[in-house]
């Protein structure tokens, strides 16, 4: 397809190079007087270590493994997200579990490792759409760097607490204990 | 002031010997060096004694405003001398690609 | 100072007269051309000494220059065949003038004679005025000289007039 | 000033005279160095963007991005000084200082604030004093020499990218002296003298922007051809010949030329200042005194070069036919007009 080229023809102001030249000095002089007089929180270029920018709804960044509010894993060992990973990247063993008294009493598989490989994942957000108890969700944190590749194997508890800090959780490190209160209220 | 110090500290007789000497460095140029562009500076060397001769004799006997002009119109020829004998070196490589006069000798039969 | 410039400016020439590079040897017509420019100075002409700065290293030797560079031929090329009488013949002829020339110099009364330089600087204004007043058939004739220069310059390099 | 003098055991003049070569040097070279920031950060805010303000003093205080100046400095004095093979060793060597010091010394005889007495003795603000003869034909001279830095850079270096930004210099250079030249020699005409003190006393009603607006044109223009700057700065090119002349200079070889760069700018600025803005004098103020005259040629001569910066992020490069052909055929048939107007105005007023 051939495009034709309009010859535009130039008026005689045009023609003596320095009205044109005065129009876009002035047009570049406007960009930078406003550049000089916005913050610096409103300018178009986020200083990326200092300020962020906000991720839209839908953004699938770094996982987190969901869990209950006494900090027992929502996950149930399932397998469904190793399956679906296009990029097998997840690594889960399941164990058993018996004791009847935490909030998911009624479970009887939890995982003893759950590792992300996060040089593999591909962000597909496959693994969030396949967990049956939404247990693993992908969100806002985008910034996954490390200085060796071991430090981007996660964990289980890595990945429980990766957004921690964000909704002003606790770290957990360890499974909690059964309680006997609510031992005593399911009895 | 002895005249040695005269000299060195630079009278007449030292700026003509500088002239001079200048002039017989760009004889030598253009008589030994075979490419023309050199030559051609050789020649530029030899307007230039005649420039320091000039203005020297013009500071030191009188009437150093007509030495300058002089100076002015020696430029100026130096000047037309420049655009025609460079023109002649650039037509003289296309025609057969050297810029030494000793190939240049078509006329010589 | 008149030893210091008196010897840029020889030194110069010399090394253009040596070099074999092409490029070299302008640079050092240069040296020699700012040296000139201090003589100027020192015999009261910063005029001219500005002059010779503008035109000569300015003007003339970044036109020698560019076409040297645009000719591709930066080295001096080897000779066809020795030639040896004719150079041979104008070293002894050069070195004759030479040695000629240091001894009129010296021996001339009429440059040894001590005189008072003028000592007022030459200024633009006072060539201009001469340059105008006196001699203005000269400079009217200097402009015809490179209009047609000018011209055939254009005339021998321009390959489809 | 004396009581001054007599604590160093030196006369008044030889003190003023060092003082004034100091400034003469430090002046330009300080102005050259913060010209290359408001460069990239000027640049920077033209296109929307922030520039350089990662560079820290002490890793804290960050002042705008100024010590980036410094951090380049001492990243340029780290690096390895790296000569091609086959270039030539002792002009390449050269060709540092043959683009510095064309750059440096043309500022010597700008007067930058009114001349001043103390002590009996007047103080020109000038590195060379009135009547010297050489008045404005020094900075021509000076620059007319400008060019051999880029010529011996780009033939040195031995690079075809370095020899072909070389050849559009020297060209273009010697195109544009033309047109400046014409355009200076105007207002030598109009003012009837070639000094800038006498210049800038002739400016005394009006400055020679008024009556001389085309001249200012040209000249402005050619000293963006003159100082390679980027409506014209084919030397350069890095769009299309990689780097142009400085190829292959790095270090502090690179510091020097990129630096004399900025040098040429300022001196450019001070002279369309000098020539046609009124130098150091001050509208409505007749007698303006020392400090208020020096500040008004600084921010005069900032502003050019700031004018100079804007305009380079403004305009794309030329073509380089236009370019010789601006310079031929437009930039020299209007000083060349501009000078016979003048001289026709002055041939009627007798």
């Amino acid at each position: 397809m051939a495009v034709i080229v309009k010859q535009v023809e130039l008026s005689w102001l045009d023609r003596t190079y320095f009205w044109p030249i005065f129009k876009g000095m002035v047009i570049t002089m406007r960009h930078f007087l406003r550049q000089i007089t916005t913050r610096t929180k409103d300018r178009y270029t986020v200083q990326y270590p200092d300020m962020k920018r906000e991720m839209p709804e839908g953004y699938r960044g770094l996982h987190e493994l969901k869990r209950f509010e006494d900090g027992a894993i929502k996950c149930v060992a399932c397998f469904m997200c190793a399956e679906a990973c296009p990029a097998r990247c997840i690594t889960i063993q399941a164990e058993e579990f018996s004791d009847l008294n935490l909030t998911q009493g009624f479970e009887e598989k939890r995982p003893a490792i759950f590792k992300i490989d996060m040089l593999r994942c591909i962000y597909c957000g496959y693994c969030e759409e396949a967990c049956p108890k939404d247990a693993i969700w992908l969100r806002k944190d985008y910034d996954l760097a490390a200085y060796d590749r071991l430090s981007m194997q996660f964990g289980k508890w890595d990945l429980m607490n990766t957004y921690a800090d964000a909704d002003q959780k606790d770290r957990i490190t360890m499974d909690p204990s059964p309680s006997t209160q609510t031992k005593a209220g399911l009895e | 002031m002895t005249p040695t110090q005269a000299f060195l500290s630079g009278n007449l007789q030292a700026y003509i010997l500088v002239a001079l000497l200048l002039f017989v460095i760009g004889l030598a140029t253009v008589l030994i060096r075979r490419s023309l562009l050199i030559q051609f500076m050789g020649v530029e060397l030899m307007l230039n004694a005649a420039n320091v001769a000039l203005l020297a004799f013009a500071r030191f006997r009188g009437g150093d405003v007509q030495g300058t002009v002089f100076y002015l119109f020696i430029i100026a020829v130096a000047a037309c001398e420049a655009a025609v004998g460079l023109a002649i070196v650039v037509a003289l490589y296309r025609h057969k690609q050297t810029t030494d006069s000793d190939r240049a000798d078509s006329l010589r039969q | 100072m008149f030893l210091i410039f008196a010897l840029i400016t020889l030194v110069g020439a010399l090394l253009m007269f040596r070099l074999k590079n092409l490029i070299t040897a302008g640079l050092s017509l240069v040296l020699c051309f700012i040296g000139i420019a201090g003589l100027f100075l020192l015999l009261g002409n910063p005029v001219a000494a500005a002059l010779q700065i503008i035109v000569y290293s300015g003007a003339i030797v970044v036109l020698v220059l560019f076409v040297i560079m645009l000719l591709a031929s930066h080295e001096e090329e080897k000779p066809e065949k020795p030639r040896g009488i004719q150079r041979w013949g104008s070293a002894v002829t050069v070195s004759a003038l030479g040695v000629g020339a240091i001894w009129i110099v010296k021996n001339s009364k009429i440059l040894a004679s001590p005189t008072t330089p003028n000592v007022d600087p030459m200024t633009l204004n006072r060539l201009g005025a001469s340059l105008f007043r006196e001699h203005l058939v000269g400079f009217e004739i200097a402009g015809l000289l490179l209009l047609a220069a000018m011209i055939a310059a254009v005339s021998l390099v321009k390959r489809e007039l | 000033m004396d009581q001054l003098s007599a604590l160093l055991h030196m006369s008044p003049a030889t003190l003023w005279m060092a003082f004034k070569v100091v400034l003469v040097f430090a002046g330009p070279l300080t102005l050259a160095a913060l010209m290359t920031w408001v460069e990239r950060r000027g640049s920077a805010m033209i296109q929307d963007r922030i520039g350089p303000n990662r560079a820290a003093l002490f890793g804290k205080w960050r002042l705008m991005g100024l010590p980036q100046l410094a951090a380049d400095g001492i990243k340029a004095f780290m690096k390895e000084d790296l000569v091609p093979p086959h270039a030539h060793k002792f002009l390449f060597w050269l060709t540092p200082i043959l683009a510095f010091l064309p750059a440096a010394l043309g500022f010597a005889v700008i007067p930058f604030g009114q001349s001043f007495q103390s002590g009996g003795q007047t103080y020109h603000l000038s590195l060379l004093d009135p009547g010297n003869g050489m008045g404005m034909l020094y900075p021509l001279a000076i620059g007319a020499t400008a060019v051999y830095g880029v010529l011996v850079a780009a033939w040195s270096s031995n690079n075809k990218w370095a020899i072909l930004g070389g050849m559009r210099a020297s060209a273009q250079m010697v195109s544009y002296e033309l047109g400046m030249s014409l355009a200076v020699i105007s207002i030598f005409m109009t003012t009837g003298g070639y000094d800038p003190h006498q210049i800038i006393a002739a400016q005394h009603g009006m400055w020679n922007v008024g009556p001389q607006f085309v001249g200012f044109l040209v000249f402005f223009t050619c000293m963006f051809a003159e100082t390679n700057r980027l409506p014209f700065d084919f030397a350069e090119g890095e769009s299309e010949i990689v780097a142009g002349y400085f190829t292959e200079f790095g270090s502090m070889k690179f510091a020097l030329m990129y630096l004399s760069e900025f040098i040429h700018l300022v001196t450019a600025s001070a002279l369309i200042v000098t020539l046609y803005f009124g130098g150091w004098r001050v509208p409505f103020v007749a007698n303006p005194g020392v400090l208020l005259s020096v500040a008004a040629f600084l921010g005069k001569t900032l502003f050019f070069c700031w004018v100079f910066v804007w305009v380079r992020w403004t305009l794309p490069r030329f073509r380089y036919d236009q370019l010789m052909k601006m310079g031929w055929k437009v930039m020299l048939p209007l000083s060349l007009a501009n000078f016979l107007f003048h001289a026709f105005l002055m041939f009627r007023r007798g």
